[in-house]
């Protein structure tokens, strides 16, 4: 962690999580996991998204919780949801076709094309130096929601060259390969860490920085008072400054830099690689969709 | 007709060493007191099967029951990691332990295809991870009408299946509610099922959203309140979350959770 | 979030000449106003899928709104046969049917492969019968780990699915219980869906043995109260048993079967 | 239909209804079609076999009727069931693993194997002479119960040397058929007619009359008074009478009489060709077996 993510009146989380909950659109359908990004869903839910259909994994449909759930099966998920379905419902009925419009997912590692491991760091997948949970729903999560938001605290550890382990697929090696792998999400369509934003270059499919959070860059126009939020002015700022992309490997050295970090904070440099926003990608509901 | 047992006589019965054993719930209705009760009775060389071997599967593995896991999410649920699993993962303490590694999607096909009488499950999963590449139980299949290649997962068929519920009836019908998860599939996939309940009724009153499971499909019913204690049974009892945040310090280290199994597992016995 | 319709827009907008067109309800809860509406609006060339062809669909084939029939049992339950899809079959009145033919299971698979955006289903079902001999939509397929040879399905994928309901909710949240038999997958399989109920409330009150589908899932809602007649909604309604066994007489004959529908469909109108 | 169908005190459907409640044996679990089969078994429910736990294709389990049910999908069934379940569900979880110990079915047309038909009769497949009602559960209730029991009336039409179109699968051609197509349930192990009982002979699994029902038979000893059913001493004194083959095409003349009916009843002679009973073939529950 660099000096610029002690930004005073909010913690890395609480941006994070405010950064989240922004991304989601009123009236879609969100596949939730515990923490973070239940948060950042429930905050939506709070403020500008009332009809946000939250999706727990452990089958709750459309829960509609008063409170922050402390777990994924806590039982105000269910006393509050529309229906509660099974575990297999919930993957086979509603996540597989394509009926969830976005997914959060965490990372322990992450690589430029939005691979995202959660297995196993280090070693040899039988003797690893760290073993982590695992899937859970997100290889699924990943593969058929209609878009993905990665939330994911950024340091040279999480950011990698390429995943120890690919336990969900980002754009694989690059473009055109979900689509080879017959992958009918989406994908990454942001990674929110605790310093700003990241897309994919609509062409490379190479996650760059597009945003910074406020009180992150050396530019930063001061800090909102202790213990607000970002007001939406402010955030507005933050979003219209020019898109920068924050890939501290050039293209030409992509190669030679193999298991070195792709994407380095702080460095010093100033990168401007102008980065077009990929269009709007809203996935039509499945009810909308042709077979 | 299920058979109405007590927790140490119906662990007795239907778990044996070397068996492969699914103690199921989601969050919610963990059989956390029969897992106790399997230490207790020392079983040992099981293939343990479970979508989240979350606390419960690591005081299993830490007390030496796990030669096997079969599993998708292993971590103590918004605490961090599983300290005894990564243990003996990473030092196979207290003896090596075999991973068999999956997705939630595909462990709850499993299931549904044990449930089904099918020897496989078809989903869309796996895609481009490297979780093909570590078991033989992720192959390819083709589609026979469009040719579309799709993943197939063996069925899942445990020796026996342990779940908590919150009522049974004297003929041990037993009805759950709240997050069911992926017990009803869990149960009928396996050869033995042991239900513990919350407590046995003359007549079970319908609940919205219950799932019910006639006794002629189970084996054995065993009346323990609290039987899912830090998990939780709606109705009945609240999630013991600060029992889930003080476990990270109680098994980070091997001696605090020996310790903790003599005192709280070995020292306190089965439920009356 | 559904939208709330009248039966004769919703049909006029969801229901298209040529479509494939599923009705389902399992003895309970069938659309028959519905499918009257789709008599009136005078549908053509219509696919009719469904599980139990009975009453509602004699009257779509005898009203000459189907060109195919994917079903898997077609009799008047407890009655005998269905005697316009008979006159269809055997003497292609009032034109030719094809069909599609399969067992319940089958058809069961088909829709909850359609409902889970898989290409196919697999069972063990149809082994030995003749029913593959007609069709080229059941095919063998091998487990990928044990080589079992099973069958395989392809998923229904309905243009639109029309199914009747107790409740719905203003966002169009829809509430059945009783027998609910395949309509949850039958609606999530299908590319437009509308639903009939009994009526329209602020707030669903959880009722055992519910299921709820979100209305974000549904195209269309239209209050019908009775819309299942002479099928019941179970806390609203029974079943007319006389006018399933009246419909032998009335539909033995192209005359009655004439008679009945200009003064029982057409005549009556929609339903305001 | 001769004359010898029309006993006093009790209709033919009456006289099957019992013969099938008998069959039925207490903490079993039985498919139950509408009809003549649901009458059965709970008549069988409410006599011997207090808990014997009837499955409804409708989804209905452990269904308690009080008063018969009008049709599969009666109210009265999903009111008083243990579980009522999707009809998914029914057939995947409950029927196809084998954990239905007795199905009832029907027949338009029965073979000497015990195959039914209840598709088409006549003519071509696409232009047929009758079209019937199709399969419906009939195809892999035949397949996956532990055993099958038909419930026919018996004449020409019905009983046919070969069904015209296999819709459920009794033994096939003969034996070994089941194992071979892999189909795990035990097959007919009963076909109950207005007249009496067939079971498949042990070893060449053709169809084989084992009994008559009371007042039948040109032996008849007496009739009940009118209005009841047969008392068990006199149901015992039936059941005790040498067995009695009732095929009238006789293993030489076979290939002969294609399309021949292959078994007539009142053709003035005597048949008794010893028939063995199959062992008794109730199959475990998925519970008791292996995988």
């Amino acid at each position: 962690m660099t000096d610029e993510t002690s930004t005073p009146g909010w913690t890395a989380d609480e941006m994070m999580t405010v950064a989240a909950a922004r991304q989601l659109r009123d009236g879609t359908a969100c596949f939730v996991g515990i923490g973070l990004p239940s948060t950042a869903a429930n905050l939506a839910r709070a403020t500008h998204a009332p009809n946000l259909v939250l999706i727990y994994e452990s089958g709750c449909l459309g829960a509609k919780p008063d409170r922050l759930p402390l777990s994924i099966g806590d039982g105000i998920l269910a006393d509050t949801a529309d229906a509660v379905v099974s575990v297999p419902e919930v993957f086979n009925y509603w996540l597989q076709p394509g009926r969830v419009d976005v997914g959060f997912l965490g990372a322990a590692q992450l690589d430029r094309h939005g691979n995202i491991n959660t297995t196993v760091v280090g070693g040899d997948y039988h003797a690893p130096t760290v073993r982590l949970p695992g899937a859970g729903g997100a290889p699924e999560i990943a593969a058929s929601c209609g878009e993905v938001v990665v939330i994911v605290r950024q340091n040279r550890r999480t950011f990698t060259e390429r995943v120890d382990f690919v336990t969900s697929v980002g754009y694989g090696s690059g473009p055109g390969d979900r689509e080879r792998l017959g992958l009918r999400g989406g994908g990454p369509r942001l990674v929110i860490t605790d310093l700003g934003v990241l897309e994919p270059d609509p062409v490379t499919r190479e996650l760059t920085l597009t945003r910074l959070h406020p009180g992150v860059t050396r530019e930063q126009r001061g800090r909102p008072p202790a213990g607000t939020s970002p007001s939406p002015s402010r955030w507005a700022r933050v979003r219209h400054r020019r898109r920068t992309s924050w890939r501290c490997c050039a293209r030409s050295r992509r190669r030679s830099t193999r298991r070195r970090s792709w994407c380095r904070k702080g460095d010093g440099r100033d990168h401007d690689h102008p980065a077009h926003r990929p269009p709007a990608q809203r996935r039509p509901r499945a009810a909308e969709l042709p077979a | 007709m299920a058979k109405l047992v007590s927790l140490a006589d119906g662990v007795a019965d239907l778990v044996h060493d070397g068996d492969v054993v699914a103690l199921e719930g989601f969050t919610h209705l963990i059989p956390f007191a029969a897992g106790h009760e399997i230490i207790r009775q020392g079983r040992r060389d099981l293939t343990l099967v479970r979508m989240t071997p979350d606390v419960i599967y690591d005081q299993l593995i830490g007390a030496g029951c796990a030669r096997r896991l079969v599993f998708s999410w292993g971590g103590n649920p918004g605490v961090g990691s599983l300290h005894r699993f990564r243990d003996a993962v990473q030092h196979a303490w207290p003896g090596p332990l075999e991973l068999e590694e999956h997705s939630h999607a595909g462990m709850a096909n499993r299931y549904v295809a044990g449930a089904s009488g099918l020897p496989f499950a078809v989903l869309r999963g796996y895609t481009g991870t490297d979780l093909p590449r570590h078991t033989t139980n992720i192959r390819p299949i083709s589609c026979p009408f469009t040719g579309e290649v799709l993943t197939a997962v063996p069925a899942l068929r445990p020796d026996v299946t342990v779940v908590h519920a919150q009522r049974a009836d004297r003929m041990g019908n037993v009805q759950m509610w709240g997050i069911t998860g992926v017990q009803k599939e869990a149960v009928l996939a396996a050869h033995r099922s042991l239900v513990t309940v919350e407590e046995i009724v003359d007549q079970l009153e319908a609940v919205p959203g219950q799932v019910v499971l006639p006794g002629w499909a189970i084996t054995a019913v065993a009346e323990v309140p609290g039987g899912a204690h830090p998990s939780y049974a709606q109705g009945y009892s609240v999630r013991d979350n600060d029992f889930y945040r003080s476990w990270d310090a109680v098994s980070r280290h091997r001696d605090t959770f020996r310790a903790w199994l003599d005192q709280q597992v070995h020292q306190a016995g089965a439920p009356a």
